[in-house]
């Protein structure tokens, strides 16, 4: 289908040019030009782009082309008249150049072996997520940098962008907050490993049941959210102590989504239609004991959910199991206005900057340039030091009498 | 802050280069210029630190700088340099002003090059980097070959040819000396180079030390110029156009003296205390040849071009006299002659504008036709002269206390430097008596008209700072102390442990 | 009273502001506004300093050192110790001075208002008076040799101005005048060479300038002066607190004292070391050079005969009664320094005495009325100078204010003498008196040979004229005899009681000079007032103003009783009447070796009848009869004194001798230099035939024969070579953008496959 | 990612089909104007094969310099043509055959 529809619109694209090269009328040219163009933005919707192809549309079909056909009309410049040309073989040299650069091209395309597949990874996520009972704010450093400061108990940080080196081993340490890393002694502290295109949450919980010394437990998950459209994804991390392990059913439709989650571990991601569900949580190998529930919860599509399973001090100093459901919407999706928007913003901000003060230059260029002042209006006399036979005659306005 | 002062003329020339139009306008735009650099300047008096004998307004930073050797951009003042920037900044407006009638040709280039000058001169008095010091040392040949060679008198294209070689003959030296220590210290900051020179992590043989002292002392001696080698100078005077030849009296030629006292002294202690006497000698001969030559000129630019031979042998004297009187004295007196000779150019420029000679025997009886300027003329003679309560003297009596009382060279140099200062009186009254007083006997001088507020502009305020000098020196000495004072100690211990 | 001592710096500042006023808005005033400021400034000034006199008599004679409002330091250095500030000195040296320099200046003044009545310049010359009272006021009262020296230079400089204030007289006179005065700067200079060395010794020697430290006292004379113990005036301080002085800083002279009276100091500074007696020695020597200089001593005497070009107040007042003294001021002044150096003494004794009688000679051979009173101003001069080399400095400074008032007197009556000459030409140009067989353009009104018989026309003038005659010429009971008279005493003194020879030499001098004085004195008055006119000028002459002749009175009045200040001991009844020598005692309180004259009878009277003759003979000599037609002198035709009458005539050929032998050479030699040496040898041979010529010899060679012959030939070749192949290449360029885009294109496909070649080889095999 | 069926090999090819169409154009027409769509062309083509890129990369920077490139595109169009208007006004021709003043 997909090949089809790439087959018929490329060859319209191709026609298009063609018929753009050899019409001799300006107008029609321009005419086919804006065919092909629209035959890119097909493309560029194929190829995930669909801001592109919008743009393409807009400013490219819908702006330039009107400026040339606009500038066509102006001149009355539909035909120009073909003289003789004084170098008769550039045709023929033209095509065969032509001919042979894309033979060279389509041949290191189609057989080189060059590498399309090699896939480059984004820089990473971290995030930080506070779980441990009793605890006042805490600080998050990831090596020296503050990732999160004064989280707040069943607060989640939000995911930043990892810059430093990737691919190593990092410490990742927690103090009171408002503590000086420098001097004070960490109250956990977990050697992770990050590497390209993960998003981490550093989820701290209390390290026993009552206990308020924290641990670490690192939930890797996916926030870039190309996989299947209409699911969520969810990650859960057991903090319950009393248990070696749970289970995580999903009520609605008895599917258990996580099975056999030991304490202190985060579970692989798991993916969940949109809607509503209600999920429970049993100790592993018995399903009559249900620990927590979380009813009748709204997920949407494109979300990474992270549940952090903690236990609550309940009046009496007992202690309670509960979900810590933390939804996290995914990033945008690839080729969409609000990707390419936040990259322009963010990584390149330099650059179109640059490019809109080019654009101003062009408009001021061009205004200068079609000035009357810096135009003058007496048909230009050619001097030649050396003139050719016959180019001795002035060649444009009337000859002069 | 010295980088400010430094820049502005640069900065005031781009911006008349883009914004002004006509001749009137460059005209006031480069006045203007200056003398917002002037008053910016005398921020910098405001602003020193008179107990510091180090430098201050220090703006530094990496220039050019690779494996084992670093130019820095290293600018800033001290007690020695202060007073040569003030007189830069000084000097400059009043040659501008007194350039504005006798200018009519290609005025944007002469007021751009005006301001260019302007610019490395002060380079030239700011740099503490011997390779910045010595590309300002080179740009202000630039601009003076061409004030010269376009501006100038009949003869300008020879007179100019030849102040170029003679200087860069000499800086050539100068260059392979620097380049020579540069290497040598790995890097070519001054305060550096002596501070390693004092630790004891640059070392030279005494061989080496008068090789450089040398080098640099040939340059500098050129520029000064150091009789015999002074005869670029008369041609230079007389080609020049009045502003060019205040600037080259009153500036350009303190850059000679300037590097002696900042450079030779300092780096080479030990040879500049052997060399002492035979400078001193020459120094003398300097002042005695100048004086008695000047007594034999005709023409006025002339006279008072070797005058400035005569006058900056004291100046020498003093720096050789290597203790802190001579040394201020010397310092004070390069300031003293750059007011008082710049002073003597604009009397002479007054003249020829209005006769166009500068010949003696055409005028007589001048004060007749025009009182106030004969006035003006006495006052700046006089302190040329080095009569007492003006200027010249305090420089000239410092510095022959200094000679006399000096350790590095003999105790007859002060009488005959002093034979100076008669003789002085011989050529400066010699050329006023002939020139001002007499009878108004020449039909052609009867009607000259006198001063202008334009030139009253110019000479008034060379006039305050002839008497400002000469009655309150002790407020110019008082920022030089502390310098003057740490580096004759640093020379006298560098010649005790054999430096 | 010390207040009052404030009060200095005025002195100063008043004629200064003076000086300013008139400068700027002289021209506005007119001559009677520019009149009342000059005059009420240097009035003012006077005033003062009777208030600084009388101040000083009510405190006890203690001297007051007063900082110089406004201004700073003059000079501060530190790191060497140096430091000049601007400090007045109020003693009883210093006020004498004062005194003396604005009272004399006053009626100067005043009379010049007259004097100089419609000549152009008139505010000018004002300026310059006031100026000259600023400059020789800073002299008296500076506190160190440098101030001094400023106002030593600065009265210098007046003079310059003054002498050449008729710059501009045609006939040749203004460049006459002109020269005169650069004469009178460069002999100046001169001396000043020596004082200024001098200066600089002494800072060496006492690492300070200053006379005295304030609140220091001068210190009392040595003790082996016994002999003189009635007449010693030291302060009147306890003996302890001399030494408690001693311990802060100290000035020049009691730091002198002090290392004397220690003995064997080693004066140590750069390359020198010298015994303190032999500095000193030095010092005074150059100090004396610049005192030949500014008090017209041999041998730099020359400039002051050539000065009376300058208007006559100017004579008068700068050189004669003020400025000229200003060497003997400061010898007197150093008089600790002087007195401790026998040789230096003996120079300076030997050198008044040779001057006082050399200048007599001179003045007995001159014509120019004023010229006689120059040559006796010098000769005078040599008196006071001698003085000081015999150690008599209260008799010089004695000698000095009566001097100031007999010679002002002489030399503004004589200027009243020419100004009614002048009058008297002036008269007979417009009377058309052609009948007189004269010439005029040889007319000179300073000529005695012009005139004859004034006394009818000018009563006043002549009136006091003789008084001043008989002032100089030391007739009791005038000034000038109580002065010289204590003048020659000391000398007498000097050789017998402490036995140096300079002594007896210099009264044996002083004598004859004496002499001399009083036989030119009169030769001028028999010349000018007594006979018959001898030119229609003389015969229309008259008196002059009441403005001029004023203060000839005054003066007349002050040159006969001026003398009686200071009365020896042991002269009857004045002496018990007014006080024994008043003016020594109140001298020696800030002079150190002052001591009073005394009296002896045998040699006042030898020396009045000495004068008395000299006078009848002068008078006899030219008498009427001679006086008659006075082509040429009486002794000039006399051949017993012919010779020496031409001798003196010509001035002793001294400027002849300076022509030939010093300056003449130095301006071939400075031609010379300039022409020959400096410009056609080093500048064009040396620079031109030596180094430019070969390099140009050498680069002729290198352009033609190896780079246009060999080099560039070949590199023609080259280049004719490329030609020939971009000729062909040139084809390329066509000018038609297409064809440059195919080229493009053409690169384009090489570097594509260039970089897909690693591809392309593999696909095909390769 | 999906998988697509088409591969990128493909759009690529496509690419430098309509790139060399380009330089044909600007190599053979002698309208100004068309030589100046024919560059468009070529950017398109170029915009095309930067897209193709960025999917198969998964990484958005080559959407980005699309974008870029469409922007300096507008702006080359922008002083372009008005140096077209401009040299029409004194030619009164844009055929580029008529411009070859660098020569002589």
């Amino acid at each position: 289908m997909e090949l089809t529809l790439f087959i018929i619109v490329g060859a319209i694209a191709v026609l298009s040019a063609a018929m753009m090269l050899i019409s001799e009328n300006a107008v029609y040219s321009a005419l086919f030009l804006i065919l092909n163009f629209a035959c890119i933005a097909f493309f560029f919707l194929m190829l995930n782009a669909p801001f592109l192809a919008m743009v393409q549309i807009t400013v490219y079909a819908g702006a330039i082309m009107v400026l040339f056909l606009f500038v066509i009309m102006l001149l009355g410049a539909e035909r120009i008249m073909t003289g003789d040309f004084r170098y008769p073989w550039l045709t023929p040299a033209a095509v065969i150049l032509a001919l042979v650069f894309l033979v060279a091209a389509s041949a290191a395309i189609i057989d080189g072996d060059i590498d399309f597949i090699e896939e480059h990874k984004p820089d990473p996520y971290v995030r930080a997520v506070h779980a441990v009972i009793d605890a006042g704010e805490l600080d998050f450093y990831l090596d020296d940098t503050l990732i999160a400061s004064g989280l707040a108990y069943e607060d989640s940080s939000d995911f930043e962008l990892w810059t430093e080196a990737v691919d190593s081993r990092h410490t990742v340490r927690l103090f009171e907050a408002g503590a000086d890393p420098a001097s004070a002694e960490p109250l956990g502290e977990e050697i992770v490993e990050i590497n390209a295109g993960e998003a981490l949450s550093f989820v701290a919980v209390a390290s026993g049941t009552g206990d308020m010394d924290p641990k670490l437990i690192v939930a890797t998950e996916d926030v870039t959210f190309n996989e299947e459209s209409g699911t969520a994804r969810v990650v859960a991390v057991n903090a319950l102590a009393k248990w070696s392990s749970v289970a995580i059913v999903d009520k609605e439709n008895n599917t258990t989504l996580i099975e056999d989650l030991p304490y202190g571990q985060a579970s692989a991601g798991v993916l969940l239609k949109k809607g509503k569900h209600s999920i429970s949580v049993y100790p592993d190998g018995n399903d009559q004991n249900q620990l927590a529930v979380l009813k009748n919860t709204e997920f949407d599509d494109n979300t990474s959910v992270l549940w952090v399973l903690i236990e609550e001090r309940q009046e009496g100093n007992t202690f309670e199991s509960r979900i810590l459901n933390i939804e996290t919407s995914g990033s945008p999706s690839f080729g969409s206005p609000t990707h390419v928007g936040r990259l322009l913003f963010t990584h390149y901000v330099l650059p179109f900057e640059m490019v809109a003060l080019l654009l101003l230059v062009a408009m001021i260029g061009a205004i200068v340039l079609t000035h009357e002042s810096l135009a003058p209006r007496e048909p230009m006399t050619r001097r030649l030091a050396n003139p050719p036979a016959g180019l001795d005659q002035p060649i444009i306005g009337k000859p002069e009498k | 802050m010295a980088t400010v002062v430094f820049m502005l003329p640069l900065v005031g020339m781009v911006l008349m280069l883009i914004l002004a139009r006509s001749d009137q306008q460059y005209r006031w735009w480069t006045l203007t210029t200056s003398i917002v650099t002037f008053a910016v300047s005398l921020l910098l008096v405001r602003g020193f630190d008179k107990t510091s004998a180090g430098l201050q307004m220090v703006d530094q930073f990496d220039w050019i700088s690779g494996e084992g050797f670093s130019i820095q951009y290293y600018v800033g003042i001290d007690g020695i340099s202060i007073w040569l920037v003030m007189l830069t900044t000084f000097i400059m407006p009043l040659a501008i002003l007194s350039s504005f009638k006798a200018i009519q040709k290609r005025v944007k280039l002469y007021y751009m090059f005006m301001l260019l000058m302007e610019w490395a001169m002060l380079g030239v008095f700011v740099a503490q980097d011997l390779f910045l010091f010595y590309v300002f040392w080179e740009v202000t040949l630039v601009p003076m070959y061409f004030l010269i060679g376009i501006w100038g008198a009949e003869q300008r294209i020879y007179a100019a040819v030849k102040f170029f070689l003679y200087t860069m003959a000499g800086s050539l030296l100068m260059l392979l000396a620097i380049l020579w220590l540069g290497n040598e210290a790995g890097t070519f900051a001054v305060p550096e180079i002596l501070e390693q020179l004092k630790t004891g992590d640059l070392v030279f043989s005494t061989a080496t030390g008068r090789w450089l002292f040398l080098a640099f002392g040939i340059a500098f001696a050129i520029k000064v110029p150091m009789w015999p080698l002074h005869s670029w100078l008369p041609d230079a005077h007389v080609q020049a156009p009045t502003a060019g030849s205040v600037i080259l009296a009153g500036v350009l030629l303190k850059m000679g003296t300037y590097g002696f006292v900042r450079f030779n002294l300092p780096l080479f202690p030990a040879a500049s205390e052997t060399f002492a006497p035979y400078i001193a000698a020459l120094a003398v001969i300097g002042i005695i040849y100048g004086a008695w030559v000047s007594y034999g000129q005709k023409d006025m630019k002339k006279l008072v071009a070797y005058s400035s031979i005569s006058h900056l042998g004291f100046v020498m004297l003093g720096i050789f006299a290597l203790n802190s009187s001579g040394i201020e004295g010397a310092v004070l007196q390069m300031v003293n002659h750059g007011i008082s000779t710049g002073g003597l150019f604009l009397v002479v420029g007054v003249l020829y504008e209005r006769r166009h000679t500068k010949l003696m025997a055409a005028f007589g009886g001048i004060w007749q036709a025009m009182p106030l300027y004969s006035g003006v003329a006495l006052v700046i003679v006089l302190s040329s002269m080095g009569l007492p309560g003006l200027n010249g003297f305090v420089g000239e009596f410092t510095i022959l206390l200094g000679a006399a009382g000096s350790d590095a060279i003999s105790w007859w140099f002060t009488p005959l430097a002093a034979l100076g200062v008669i003789l002085a009186a011989v050529y400066m009254l010699y050329m006023f008596n002939t020139v001002f007083m007499g009878e108004l006997d020449k039909e052609e001088n009867k009607r000259l008209p006198d001063l202008d507020w334009r030139e009253l502009y110019a000479l008034v305020p060379i006039l305050i700072m002839v008497l400002v000098i000469g009655l309150q020196a002790g407020y110019f000495f008082e920022f030089m102390d502390a310098k003057v004072g740490d580096l004759v100690r640093d020379i006298s211990l560098a010649v005790a442990a054999g430096r | 009273m010390e207040n009052y001592f404030d009060l200095v710096p005025l002195v100063v500042l008043i004629p200064l502001v003076g000086m300013l006023t008139n400068l700027f808005f002289g021209k506005r005033f007119g001559e009677q506004g520019v009149a009342i400021v000059a005059v009420g400034a240097s009035a003012a000034a006077f005033l003062i300093a009777v208030i600084l006199w009388i101040a000083q008599v009510n405190t006890g004679y203690v001297p007051a050192v007063i900082d110089m409002p406004v201004l700073g330091d003059w000079i501060n250095i530190t790191s060497a110790g140096l430091r000049i500030p601007w400090e007045f000195r109020v003693d009883s040296l210093s006020v004498t001075m004062m005194l003396v320099v604005s009272g004399v200046g006053t009626l100067i003044h005043i009379y010049a208002v007259g004097y100089m009545h419609g000549d152009s310049r008139f505010p000018r010359f004002f300026v310059y008076m006031n100026m000259f009272l600023v400059f020789m006021l800073l002299l008296v009262t500076g506190n160190n040799f440098l101030m001094m020296f400023v106002g030593w230079e600065g009265v210098g400089l007046c003079s310059y101005l003054l002498i050449g204030f008729w710059f501009d007289k045609p006939g040749g006179v203004g460049w006459k005048n002109s020269d005169a005065a650069r004469k009178a700067f460069i002999v100046n200079r001169v001396g000043d060479f020596g004082l200024i060395l001098g200066v600089l010794l002494t800072f060496w020697t006492f690492r300070t300038l200053d006379y005295y430290k304030p609140g220091e006292m001068p210190a009392a004379a040595h003790h082996e002066e016994a002999a003189y113990e009635e007449t010693l005036f030291a302060p009147d301080l306890p003996e302890d607190e001399h030494h408690e002085t001693a311990t802060g800083p100290i000035g020049v002279f009691n730091q002198a004292s002090a290392w004397l009276e220690e003995g064997d100091h080693e004066v140590n500074f750069g390359v020198i070391s010298l015994s303190l007696e032999a500095t000193i020695t030095l010092i005074t020597l150059l100090f004396l050079l610049g005192a030949t200089g500014k008090s017209a001593q041999i041998p730099l005497f020359v400039w002051l005969p050539d000065a009376m070009a300058g208007p006559t107040p100017v004579s008068a007042f700068i050189h004669a009664a003020t400025m000229v003294t200003a060497g003997v001021y400061m010898m007197v002044r150093s008089n600790v320094l002087y007195h401790s150096s026998d040789l230096s003494s003996f120079v300076v004794a030997m050198i008044g005495a040779t001057t006082a009688i050399v200048a007599g000679f001179i003045a007995v051979g001159q014509w120019d009325i004023k010229r006689v009173l120059a040559y006796s101003t010098v000769s005078q001069l040599g008196f006071m100078v001698a003085a000081v080399g015999v150690g008599a400095y209260a008799a010089a400074m004695f000698h000095l204010v009566t001097h100031a008032c007999f010679k002002a007197l002489l030399f503004l009556a004589s200027g009243s003498v020419i100004h009614g000459m002048e009058h008297g030409h002036h008269h007979l140009h417009e009377h058309g008196h052609g009948d007189h067989g004269h010439d005029d353009d040889d007319f000179d009104p300073q000529d005695m040979r012009f005139m004859g018989g004034l006394k009818d026309k000018m009563p006043v003038t002549y009136w006091t004229y003789i008084f001043g005659t008989l002032a100089l010429a030391g007739v009791f009971p005038f000034a000038g005899f109580w002065s010289k008279d204590e003048i020659l005493l000391d000398s007498i003194k000097h050789g017998v009681n402490d036995g140096y020879l300079s002594g007896y030499l210099a009264f044996v001098l002083l004598l004859i000079a004496a002499v001399f004085t009083a036989f030119y004195m009169w030769r001028q008055v028999s010349m000018v007032f007594y006979g018959q006119p001898r030119h229609a000028a003389a015969e229309h002459a008259s008196e002059s103003s009441n403005l001029m002749t004023r203060p000839l009175i005054v003066l007349a009045i002050l040159s006969l009783l001026i003398g009686l200040i200071n009365i020896p001991s042991g002269f009857p009844i004045l002496g018990w009447l007014l006080g024994k020598h008043e003016f020594t005692s109140f001298l020696g309180h800030s002079v150190t070796f002052a001591h009073a004259g005394s009296f002896n009878f045998l040699l006042a009277t030898m020396a009045v009848i000495l004068a008395l003759g000299a006078i009848y003979a002068a008078r006899a000599l030219y008498n009427d009869k001679t006086l008659a037609t006075l082509e040429r002198d009486p002794l000039e035709l006399d051949e017993r004194t012919a010779e020496a009458f031409a001798l003196a005539n010509a001035k002793l050929y001294w400027d002849e001798f300076y022509f030939k032998y010093i300056i003449w050479p130095y301006r071939n030699v400075a031609y010379w230099l300039a022409e020959k040496l400096d410009w056609e040898i080093w500048h064009d041979f040396a620079h031109e035939r030596l180094i430019r010529d070969p390099f140009n010899r050498a680069t002729q060679f290198l352009a033609e024969p190896v780079d246009k012959g060999f080099i560039d030939r070949n590199f023609d070749r080259l280049g004719t070579l490329v030609r020939r192949v971009s000729d062909r290449m040139r084809v390329i360029q066509t000018g038609y953008v297409r064809t440059y885009a195919l080229s493009v294109l053409f690169g384009a496909l090489l570097v594509v496959i260039l970089i897909l070649l690693p591809v392309l080889r593999e696909l095909l095999g390769l | 990612m999906e998988a697509s069926e088409v591969s990128v090999e493909l759009y690529v090819l496509l690419s430098a089909v309509l790139f060399i169409m380009g330089v044909l154009g600007v190599l053979l027409r002698r309208n100004a104007i068309l030589v100046f769509m024919s560059v468009e062309l070529m950017l398109n083509a170029g915009n095309l094969a930067l897209a193709a890129f960025a999917r198969q990369w998964g990484n958005g920077d080559g959407h980005l310099m699309v974008f870029f490139v469409m922007t300096v595109a507008a702006a080359e169009v922008a002083v372009g043509l008005a140096l077209i208007v401009a040299i029409f006004r004194t030619k009164q021709s844009i055929n580029i055959d008529d411009l070859h003043m660098f020569k002589d």
